[in-house]
């Protein structure tokens, strides 16, 4: 499938070749404080020369306990924690919870709520990779991207706000429904954000795809097979990228996925560069999404029948919904009373971390840095 | 005094060459004052640039449309506290900027604003520049060992590695615009740089268009070579920000992290004087050769004064689409005294090009000369100086292994193969 | 002060060359002793140059500048066979470089 | 000062205080030298070699030799310094700066160079007369042209030292290949 894969599987730090020159490899502690490490992740890199022997994750700087949280928190209270996880997509966090609850619950939320959620969650998808492509571009060394795509996010969370008052810990769902009813001219907004953005990918990618420097910087960069993959968790963009066509939004349709029509980008060498051709792909697909789903909204209420008291029957449940990094789960079990008995998150970054020693082994301190930004993972996601 | 005055006006000569002492120093304090003045608007031309570059407006709160905001730099550089890490070996982080600085700024003492507009003119002129320019490596080197620290110390090794690698691919392209040098009546090439130049000004021709695109290539490698030679985008491996935090300069802070700063600027603006020098006709205006009557020359000198009444416009422009709210008053005062300096100047320029015009030994003719070589030679070099802001803006970084492949694996054929080349036209051509 | 002559020369290059053979000889640091020899093959470059003005022609300066060459390669050669032998036994000095097999 | 400097082309480096200039130029090498060998730290040892050097390349220039005065400064201090500074990082061992700086045998070696030094003053104070008191004046302006000419020769005619020249190229490829295969890995 991929021209060069790492066999990851066999490789520990017992059976490297013996480091050229010196005796004892380098050891060097990239972060917590390190501007390419994306906040408070820690890489423990074991270096012959420039070349990566071996990498350690050192995670929880960021740990705030958010599942203990729950275990003390009613459901509806613990809906805004959820944000604070992968706090550039709020908005898909808060989806998979509200729709874990409510299929707990048993409870569907109503069809126009349901499309409102569609657009939210893909707005924040185009925010999320926004983002991801600005910060990945700084560390491969392009500076100008940032700008451009904080420029173009701006106009995400100007929507989001006028929404529901918030920009980036949005908290714009309910269980069962929608607290918000949409603002006039929403649609007018969105269709407007629509018309303005897809010329801006536009620009992106002229700036980078083919860029010969970036071409050099991700081309066979941080290679990981569909096999590799599959086989370490990897989810999203990162497995698609990979070859592997699987995409919850298509594998198991949640909330209003089923009724639209879009395609699932997928690359050939799971290496960088396709991550980023499929992320940039991902972007277009989310506006031809939001573009039938504002064109098809149906009118109706916006939220279902639920009781004041959330209090869902005895049982557990495990429902994941397809984030802008990958894989979003969570699983509740419920003991009847008003708090969760045990609440877990399947977070797509922390399963992703785990492909970085893989992706870096044999590769050059640069590549470290360009892998880190390729898995886009956000740390409070990480750690939690 | 006049008779000091007089005794360089009247000379053809650099004053090293004349052995004209006060006038040397003279001029190793102009050129001292000169560089840091371009270096602190550098600074200011840079983030406004970048700024544009990436839609966002860059400094605007210190002074009108951030021109202060240099001067605010620099005096918080020197008031910032002078770190010297306690495992840091005292002595050599102490000296290793000076190492830098010293080698940026003493590059300038060969290079000729204008025939005799330079401290001296060795005859080893080129050789010179790029051994002190190579010397500026020790104290990247050194730097980043002193600083006992991980990543100061594989961006010392790397920055090193890197320096040594494109000095011979820059040296070979010099080496063809030497030899260029050589193809006259009489055979005989120069290495001193004011020679350089006057052999383009002889064979009329700038030696980029000089048996194209035989010189252009040479150039063009020279130009890749030197953003390696100086660390900028995307060759800034030495620092790269994203990947060892600051490289060799991570432990240094204050003054002496902006001694780096304005070692790299220093450096910067002496390798693209080089460029200009061997490439681009130096102090020549363009079409010297072309258009070489009186007239012409007239209206070629009239440049200088018409740049600065152009900035003058474009302040005074500022100054009317400033906000009317009282707040921005000071601001616009401010601007508006800009101006009238800008155009202050300006009209002095005009002035001494038409009282100068004629091409006499007066001290308005010799004084308007002296400004026309100037005004070109700083002009190209403020084009290269735009082009290493716009480099930074546009590309990534490369890797460590890609650039060394490009040293040696392209580049440096290239060069060696421009290099004969040129040698065999040259002599097919004589 | 007096005039300079060759002889003036001859001195300073004469206590660099001393300096490099007491470098040489005393110093443990391989890498050390490697510049002492660059010292030594200075001193000898300032006699040649130092000739080449006294009899006025460039035959000092042509051969100062084939020791250059010479200096360069040893370098190279030195700091090789310096950096291989560290590889290999963890030393860099000279007086525990006593195997003549490894 | 020197006769024959009061053309333009030639005053150069020299017009004044030449004497001046020497000793600064000549304490600051030997100044140097004495530090290469006797600092601890290798860094050290290299950037005090690197001002005896750059005190070398000026003397050079005094002694009307400006194009060994340049390949001084690029070869060495530029190219050959750096390689030191780079293997000294390669290598850079903590426990050699605690150790012994001078091996065992350091008083026999000292006592030798010491009979050196001796040689050296007795040929200088007993050769005095030998060297004549004379310091010719070399045309600084083609120094590099004719150092050429001796290197190349010129029209067609073969240099005086243009084979020796070739074999020094040869020197240094040897040497190139000899440092390449001695530090690749695995021989």
């Amino acid at each position: 499938m991929s021209p060069r894969t790492n066999d990851s599987a066999n490789l520990d730090l017992e059976t490297r070749e013996k480091p050229y020159l010196d005796s004892n490899e380098l050891i060097i502690n990239m972060g917590p404080q390190h501007p390419a490490t994306h906040g408070v992740l820690r890489v423990i890199l074991k270096l012959d020369g420039e070349k990566v022997l071996g990498t350690e994750c050192v995670i929880g700087y960021l740990h705030r306990g958010v599942e203990k949280i729950a275990e003390n928190r009613t459901y509806t209270m613990f809906n805004p924690y959820v944000d604070r996880m992968d706090y550039v997509a709020a908005v898909s966090n808060g989806l998979g919870y509200c729709e874990a609850v409510e299929k707990l619950m048993n409870v569907e939320a109503p069809a126009r709520a349901k499309y409102i959620r569609v657009i939210l969650t893909e707005l924040n998808r185009i925010a999320s990779h926004q983002l991801w492509l600005g910060t990945h571009a700084l560390d491969i060394g392009a500076m100008t991207p940032l700008f451009y795509t904080f420029r173009d996010r701006e106009e995400i969370l100007k929507i989001f706000e006028k929404y529901c008052g918030a920009r980036l810990t949005t908290h714009a769902f309910r269980i069962g429904g929608c607290q918000y009813e949409t603002y006039a001219g929403f649609e007018k907004d969105v269709k407007n954000f629509l018309s303005f953005v897809a010329p801006k990918i536009d620009e992106y990618e002229t700036l980078l795809t083919t860029n010969r420097i970036w071409l050099e910087r991700t081309k066979n960069v941080g290679v990981i097979s569909a096999a590799d993959a599959i086989a370490l968790g990897v989810t999203g963009p990162v497995l698609r990228a990979s070859g592997v066509k699987w995409d919850l939004r298509k594998a198991q349709p949640y909330a209003a996925y089923s009724e639209f029509d879009f395609e699932i980008p997928i690359g050939t060498n799971g290496d960088t560069y396709d991550r980023y051709l499929v992320r940039m792909a991902e972007i277009r697909q989310s506006l031809r999404i939001i573009e039938q789903a504002v064109n098809g909204i149906p009118e109706g209420p916006i939220m279902a029948k639920v009781p004041k008291v959330i209090k869902p029957p005895v049982g557990e449940i495990y429902h994941s919904i397809e984030a802008p990094k990958g894989e979003l789960g969570y699983f509740i079990v419920s003991d009847g009373s008003t708090q969760p008995y045990r609440l877990r998150v399947r977070p797509p970054s922390f399963v992703n971390l785990q492909a970085l020693d893989v992706m870096v082994r044999g590769l050059l301190v640069a590549d470290v840095v360009a892998v880190i930004g390729t898995l886009d993972i956000v740390l409070g996601e990480v750690d939690r | 005094m006049p008779n000091f005055v007089m005794s360089y006006l009247g000379s053809t000569v650099t004053p090293g060459e004349a052995g004209n002492q006060f006038w040397a120093l003279i001029y190793v304090l102009i050129i001292f004052t000169g560089v840091s003045v371009a270096v602190i608007a550098m600074n200011w031309i840079e983030r406004k640039a970048l700024a544009h570059f990436q839609v966002r407006l860059g400094p605007m709160r210190v002074g009108p449309h951030g021109l202060l905001q240099p001067f605010a730099d620099a005096l918080k550089l020197m008031l910032k506290e002078d770190i010297i890490p306690a495992a840091a070996d005292q002595f050599v982080f102490w000296v290793a900027p000076l190492i830098g600085l010293l080698a940026a700024f003493t590059v300038y003492t060969v290079i000729p604003f204008g025939p005799s507009q330079a401290v001296s003119d060795m005859n080893i002129g080129i050789l010179f520049m790029l051994g002190v320019s190579s010397l500026g490596v020790l104290g990247i080197v050194v730097a980043g060992w002193a600083s006992n620290s991980h990543y100061p110390l594989i961006g010392a090794l790397r920055s090193s590695a890197q320096m040594v690698s494109y000095e011979v691919a820059m040296g070979l392209a010099v080496v063809s615009a030497v030899l260029m040098t050589s193809m006259n009546e009489k055979g005989t090439g120069t290495l001193s740089m004011i020679g350089i130049v006057q052999a383009q000004q002889q064979q009329g021709v700038w030696f980029i268009f000089k048996f194209f695109p035989l010189g252009f290539i040479a150039f063009v490698i020279f130009s890749i070579a030197m953003i390696a030679e100086t660390n900028r985008a995307p060759f800034d491996m030495a620092e790269a920000e994203s990947e060892l935090t600051a490289g060799y300069h991570t432990e240094y802070s204050g003054l002496r992290w902006s001694l780096f700063m304005l070692a790299e600027y220093a450096a910067m603006i002496a390798v693209s004087s080089i460029a200009v020098t061997l490439w681009l006709g130096g102090w020549m205006r363009p079409f010297a050769n072309l258009l070489h009557a009186p007239a012409w020359d007239f209206i070629f000198s009239l440049f200088p004064g018409l740049t600065f009444g152009s900035l003058a416009a474009i302040a005074f422009v500022g100054v009317t689409r400033m906000p009317a709210h009282s707040f921005f008053k000071i601001q616009r005062i401010g601007l508006a005294v800009f101006a009238a300096l800008l155009g202050f100047i300006a009209l002095l320029l005009l002035a001494i090009a038409i009282v100068g015009r004629s091409a006499d030994a007066s001290l308005a003719a010799r004084f308007n000369e002296g400004i026309d070589y100037v005004y070109w030679f700083v002009l190209k070099v403020a084009v290269f100086m735009y082009l290493f802001i716009w480099y930074r803006a546009t590309w990534p970084r490369y890797r460590f292994d890609q650039l060394m492949r490009i040293g040696w694996k392209v580049l440096l054929p290239i060069s060696l193969g421009v290099l004969v080349v040129t040698a065999i036209v040259g002599v097919i051509v004589s | 002060m007096a005039e300079i002559t060759t002889l003036h020369y001859l001195v300073v290059a004469a206590a660099l060359f001393v300096l490099g053979v007491i470098g040489v000889l005393t110093r443990r640091n391989v890498v050390v002793v490697l510049m002492s020899i660059e010292l030594i093959l200075n001193a000898v470059n300032l006699n040649l140059v130092a000739f080449s003005r006294m009899w006025g022609n460039l035959h000092g300066q042509v051969f100062s500048i084939f020791i250059t060459v010479d200096a360069a390669a040893e370098a190279a050669v030195g700091l090789g066979i310096l950096i291989a032998f560290f590889r290999n036994t963890e030393t860099i000095n000279v007086d525990e470089i006593d195997l003549l097999k490894w | 000062m020197n006769p024959g400097m009061n053309s333009a082309f030639n005053s150069g480096m020299a017009p004044v205080a030449t004497p001046f200039f020497f000793y600064m130029l000549s304490g600051l090498a030997i100044v140097g030298g004495l530090l290469v060998i006797t600092r601890r730290n290798a860094v050290h040892s290299a950037l005090a070699l690197i001002v005896t050097l750059l005190a070398v390349a000026g003397l050079y220039l005094m002694l009307y030799a400006p194009f060994v005065a340049g390949v001084q400064i690029i070869v060495y201090a530029g190219g050959i310094m750096v390689l030191f500074l780079f293997v000294i990082m390669l290598v850079n061992i903590e426990r050699s700066s605690k150790e012994r700086r001078f091996n065992r045998m350091w008083p026999v070696g000292l006592a030798a160079a010491c009979a050196l030094m001796a040689l050296f003053v007795s040929a200088f104070v007993k050769g005095r007369a030998l060297f004549p008191d004379r310091m010719m004046s070399l045309p600084e302006s083609s120094n590099t042209q004719q150092i050429a000419t001796m290197l190349y020769g010129e029209a067609g005619r073969m240099g005086q030292y243009t084979f020796a020249f070739e074999i020094a190229s040869l020197l240094l490829l040897v040497a190139i290949l000899g440092a390449v295969i001695m530090t690749k890995k695995k021989i």
